[in-house]
């Protein structure tokens, strides 16, 4: 066993660090709003690697495993960067192992002015796929059409408005649109890429805990009532602590369902269901619990806690109710149920 | 023992209901969320014409003498609509107070036009640096002959920007404990030396951070003796606590109720028969039915001349704190576009869900956060002793 | 409106709370274990109206309506009293309302020294009753079978052990049962007395969750440790302030659910299923959050909180699990709902 | 990164698990359960046999240099399949304790019988008057010659009817700070003037009152130094928070899966397929998975050399409650019949889940509670200051 990030690990999550702390603070997320993206951050971003670091070296990527892209994803949701990166990687790796199908879309993805991707994650129903994260901005969608694996590209549509202020919308498959796979083959590709979804959401909602409980504590010391630090109020830090603990838990689950799928261990898909649903249920909850500490001011636009309160609650519901993602999950651990 | 609220307050419901049809145009409702003033003039002096504003005050101030009962009724109605109840609610605080502690004159120059509808108030406790801890409060009034001079700064002063004066809350004698060097003063909003500025939230709700620089006011507006004014606040905060009826809660419960009923699901079934949703709306029918019980018995101790304190908190604890998780599970339930804001066609009961969700969690703040209420259902409740923190 | 209790019921409050305070105190309760019943406490509670106190006084009853009956199971839940009052209680308005075919039975429970009897919650299968409350200990048990309402006598058999310490235990209903009523007016009764049981339950459950409030708080004000009552602490303080609130609500939605049945409202049915729910979830968090103020002292089998846990939690699963609870509550305010 | 235990863990697994399949009758399992005494002495003897109680100890001392990831494999299958390990558990506290700051004699008399599993230790801190306050103890042992006289009371001294010691604290020097005049004590439990009354629990287990009048130790069974008892207790009680692996929630949770698969509901389909069921029993997997991790994160820091206290407590408070309210959960789900306790044929799952549900409560209570793990996560992990209270 081995928790710590290799020196290599350390490299990476300093570099992404240091480049949101810098080109990502809360005024950049703020001004993305309601629409969520902010183009310059995102052509910037590519000199980090853009949205083909996971794709092997060989296809023109980074090379990185998904343990790599996790760490990436804590980062990206600490500082809530208003960019398709975790969505771009995911399209990225589909593409790179479909083949050939998907060889000229993976270009414009490992350009150094990559494009945005996308992936649609429920299926496409009568030429639409509803709710695509980054559905807004991404000018290539993969989506499940059937048993196909589709491509589209084309103009995004204006996102919707939305609890999260992130580019979601839906998207057309219309005639334009290519094939990437076919069969088994494209419900397991198409499979892959939710899971692979799930773990880095669960990572990026994990970073967004641990940043909504940093804003939490740092406020509960400063802030002064009845003469003292607010932080020593036993129930103020009660559920400080309760969110402490979820925090570090969502992080290592989110890593361990990671490293499962690099590894290929059999119970991967488990843990990425596993991994987003208590990342989700972490980041609401430590979300929650800043936000209250901070009381009235924590309501106001101009406080920076509201921003994660919100993405929170928006980040879980991308796949659709969490309680029907238990389901997901108990059909993994125990085979399909018969009366669902 | 009788759970009804009684056939005048069924009549006063109907009544409400035709009011409401006719002064409340969903023009006025959509005003409301976008601007995030929960206050139309129209409205209110419509309301205020119809006797409704002191509903609940005796004759003799131009009121219908009505029961809590009624106004628990009434009040129901106006939020089950959706109605903008910012304005009355906080005028009400303000005017029940002078009535209990104000002067004559006092009672003269405001009940009239705040019965009538023709002004507001504001409430202006709470500061940057004093927030629970609201006896803290550091804004000045320093006497200069006939005149108080007004010098600090209010946050969250809601309404400030329509309303005719802010019940402020300032510190008259900074030589004794907190507590005893407070005085509450009547502070025209146009006054030469006030600024505002305004303050959006989360929930869309717009709110104002007021600042005060030499501001004079005549000792005439002065509410309760000088150094008085926690006991003034103390009535004034009672208030503010009780007679909560229905809440935001039921109103938006209704609307997923509908929702559900009227819609169909991706799968082609009406939304009401998945069991996930069934089970958060049947979950949350029971809280706000408990919400609702605690509310009454609010009323039902003031209308026996108690003070409901205790019975005040744990309401306010009550709707608060689990109006704040059924928002979020009612969320849940609505999976991916339940995230779909208000005026998207596909956002869920209209994106109510969406906007309680936003909305609900500054309950827990406002008008004493739940740990002020848990500490008041404890020490005066319980019996239990006081922390030492 | 009005929540006070007129005279009589006052009058009635007391007469059972002094009774039980003198008759059933703790030791009472502990030495009935396992098998949940006192004989001799159940011959003397005759003295106060007994199981036939809600039967019609033309049928030789105490007259009592639903809310009187609320009011005295809440002194029961709060005693613990290990009596078949509240299970007698709902048999005897079966056999009253059913007319001559119960005639017999009830002379039974409006005798001076009453027998015991109960109604089966889930219907009879293969002529079997599961997990009947004091089925192991009553003569008479009212059962739904088809769509018969059937009577069975006899021996009742050993109760089995279980986590509350009731007399629970399977019935048959073989040949010597009587038919007490058909059709849908067998259906409408059982309805009724599952309501009837649901709210009285709920009454119980609130009883006992002021209860292990109550000793929760003092020992909360008794109990120091580091210098100071641990009521002191935030963190105690807040829970049991929390548990007041949800004691207070239940007993009034047990009361308010008693009342709407006693006056016909239409909405009954709906408040008897709200008041069992949530009176068994405020026992259960009431008693848990009594036992855990009572640190090591309160798992021990000396202590009485630990008869207010077990007891709580067994009593609300009498009808099986709580989340199909809401289910059927939600049938009840929607509808069935075409996809259970 | 790496989430496995490695090869050398799973041969270890293998090896334990045959091992209780020679040495773990059901027997043993229901004797346990019967006498609430979660301890067994010939399965105890051949633990100690087979050098698995000093696994993680150094061959100096007769141990096999185990890594902390071995003794998680170790302890996750002893308590899958339901081992007694309470006296595992605390002997293993004292005799660390006792390698770290025990004398030369003490190490030679006691270790040895210690890990061969010939003697086992009771924990003798806890007292009527102090349980999470635990250095308000009263008991007094006063110098006399060689010896100290001991006179005093504890609580909930689990295996003492088994135990041949008692690791006592005792108060010292009444004149100073509270923490500043304990001393530790091995206690002979067969000394003159040792009395002990069982206590029997909820959840079925046994633990004891001890008493103790007059009662002589010679000064060589002294832990530590003369008043300075707290910093061995802290020691100590580093010990026995860390190093979880999975509990119980683990092995029940198998057991309710294997239940609910081979098992037909009323409906005559497999329990498992039924969606309320498959929720909770999703639900719990992943607060178990969540547990183990920070169970693994304690023993990597230990094993990197570092003191786990922060992340002990985290693992602690989490796994005692999350596996309360799972049990509650997963009582739910069995509905009526989940009541039925162990013993009776219809009792689901055997009833592990209802005899769960008893017992999880206390683990938010002993070896810390969860107020006080969270008091450590507050001030040492986030840095917090420290409450008046």
């Amino acid at each position: 066993m081995d928790l710590d990030l290799n020196p290599q690990q350390q490299d990476l999550v300093a570099a992404f660090r240091a480049f949101f702390l810098k080109e990502s603070p809360p005024s950049v997320v703020r001004s993305a709003e309601p629409h969520g993206f902010d183009p310059s951050l995102w052509s910037r971003v590519a000199q980090l690697g853009g949205p083909a670091i996971g794709v092997p070296e060989g296809s023109g990527g980074g090379g990185a495993g998904l343990v790599d892209l996790v760490l990436i994803t804590e980062q990206l949701g600490a500082s809530l960067a208003p960019i398709p990166l975790l969505e771009g990687m995911i399209a990225a790796r589909v593409l790179a192992r479909v083949g050939d199908s998907g060889r000229e879309a993976l270009e414009r993805l490992t350009s150094s002015a990559p494009a945005v991707a996308t992936v649609a994650l429920t299926p496409v129903r009568d030429g639409q796929a509803r709710m695509v994260p980054a559905g807004g901005i991404a000018e290539l969608v993969v989506g499940l059409d059937g048993s196909d694996l589709v491509l589209a590209s084309g103009e995004p549509p204006v996102g919707r408005r939305n609890l999260g202020d992130s580019p979601v919308a839906d998207r057309s498959f219309g005639a334009d649109r290519t094939v990437l796979a076919s069969g088994s083959a494209a419900l397991e590709l198409h499979a892959t890429a939710l899971n692979e979804w799930r773990t880095l959401t669960a990572g990026a909602q994990a970073g967004l805990g641990a940043t909504a409980l940093g804003l939490g504590v740092e406020y509960a010391k400063q802030r002064k009532q009845f003469g003292v630090p607010i932080g020593s109020f036993q129930s103020i830090a009660r559920d400080l602590a309760d969110v402490a603990t979820a925090v570090d838990g969502a992080t290592m689950l989110a890593r361990e369902a990671a490293w499962a799928a690099d590894v290929c261990q059999t119970d991967a898909p488990a843990l990425a269901g596993m991994a987003f649903l208590f990342a989700g249920r972490t980041a609401q909850k430590a979300s929650g619990v800043a936000l209250h500490v901070h009381g009235g001011y924590g309501f106001t636009l101009e406080y920076d806690v509201q921003l994660y309160y919100r993405r929170a609650k928006a980040w879980s519901l991308a796949l659709g109710d969490p309680r029907r993602g238990l389901q997901a999950l108990a059909d993994v651990l125990f085979g399909p149920g018969a009366r669902t | 023992m009788d759970f009804s609220l009684g056939d005048r307050c069924e009549e006063l419901r109907t009544e409400v209901r035709e009011f409401l049809a006719e002064h409340l145009p969903q023009e006025t409702i959509d005003r409301v969320h976008e601007t995030g003033t929960a206050h139309d003039w129209t409205f209110y002096r419509a309301l205020g014409a119809r006797g409704w504003i002191g509903a609940a005050w005796p004759k003799e101030f131009g009121g219908q003498d009505r029961d809590p009962f009624e106004m628990t009724a009434l009040r129901d109605e106006l939020r089950l609509a959706g109605a903008p109840t910012d304005g009355l609610g906080q005028s009400l605080i303000v005017a029940r107070t002078i009535r209990h502690v104000g002067t004559e004159d006092q009672k003269q120059e405001f009940l009239p036009p705040a019965l009538a509808g023709e002004i507001i108030f504001a409430l202006g406790y709470s500061e940057p640096d004093s927030g629970s801890d609201v006896a803290a409060a550091k804004t000045r009034a320093t006497r200069d002959g006939d005149d108080w001079v007004i010098n600090g700064q209010k946050m969250f002063t809601t309404l400030a920007h329509e309303a005719a004066f802010v019940f402020l809350l300032a510190r008259t004698n900074p030589e004794v404990a907190k507590h005893k060097g407070l005085t509450m003063f009547l502070v025209p909003l146009d006054s030469p030396g006030v600024e505002m500025h305004p303050v959006h939230t989360m929930g869309g709700e717009r709110t104002n951070a007021t600042f005060y620089n030499d501001v004079r006011v005549p000792d005439r507006y002065r509410v309760g003796s000088v150094d008085g004014g926690w006991d003034v606040m103390t009535v004034a905060l009672t208030f503010e606590r009780g007679g909560f009826g229905l809440s935001d809660a039921d109103r938006v419960w209704q609307q997923a109720v509908a929702w559900a009923k009227t819609t169909l699901g991706d799968d082609g079934t009406p939304i009401i028969d998945d069991p996930l949703v069934r089970e958060r709306l049947a979950s949350m029918r029971i809280n706000n039915e408990v919400a609702k019980l605690l509310a009454y018995r609010t009323s039902f101790v003031a209308a026996r001349g108690g003070l409901p304190t205790v019975e005040g908190s744990m309401h306010k604890l009550w709707y608060s704190e689990s109006m704040t998780a059924d928002a979020g599970e009612l969320l849940d339930m609505l999976g991916a576009k339940g995230v779909l804001r208000r005026g998207d066609g596909d956002a869920p009961a209209d994106g109510w869900i969406e906007h309680l969700y936003r909305h609900a969690a500054v309950t827990t703040i406002y008008g004493g956060t739940s740990e002020v209420q848990r500490g008041i259902i404890a020490e005066r409740g319980l019996g239990l002793p006081r922390p030492g923190r």
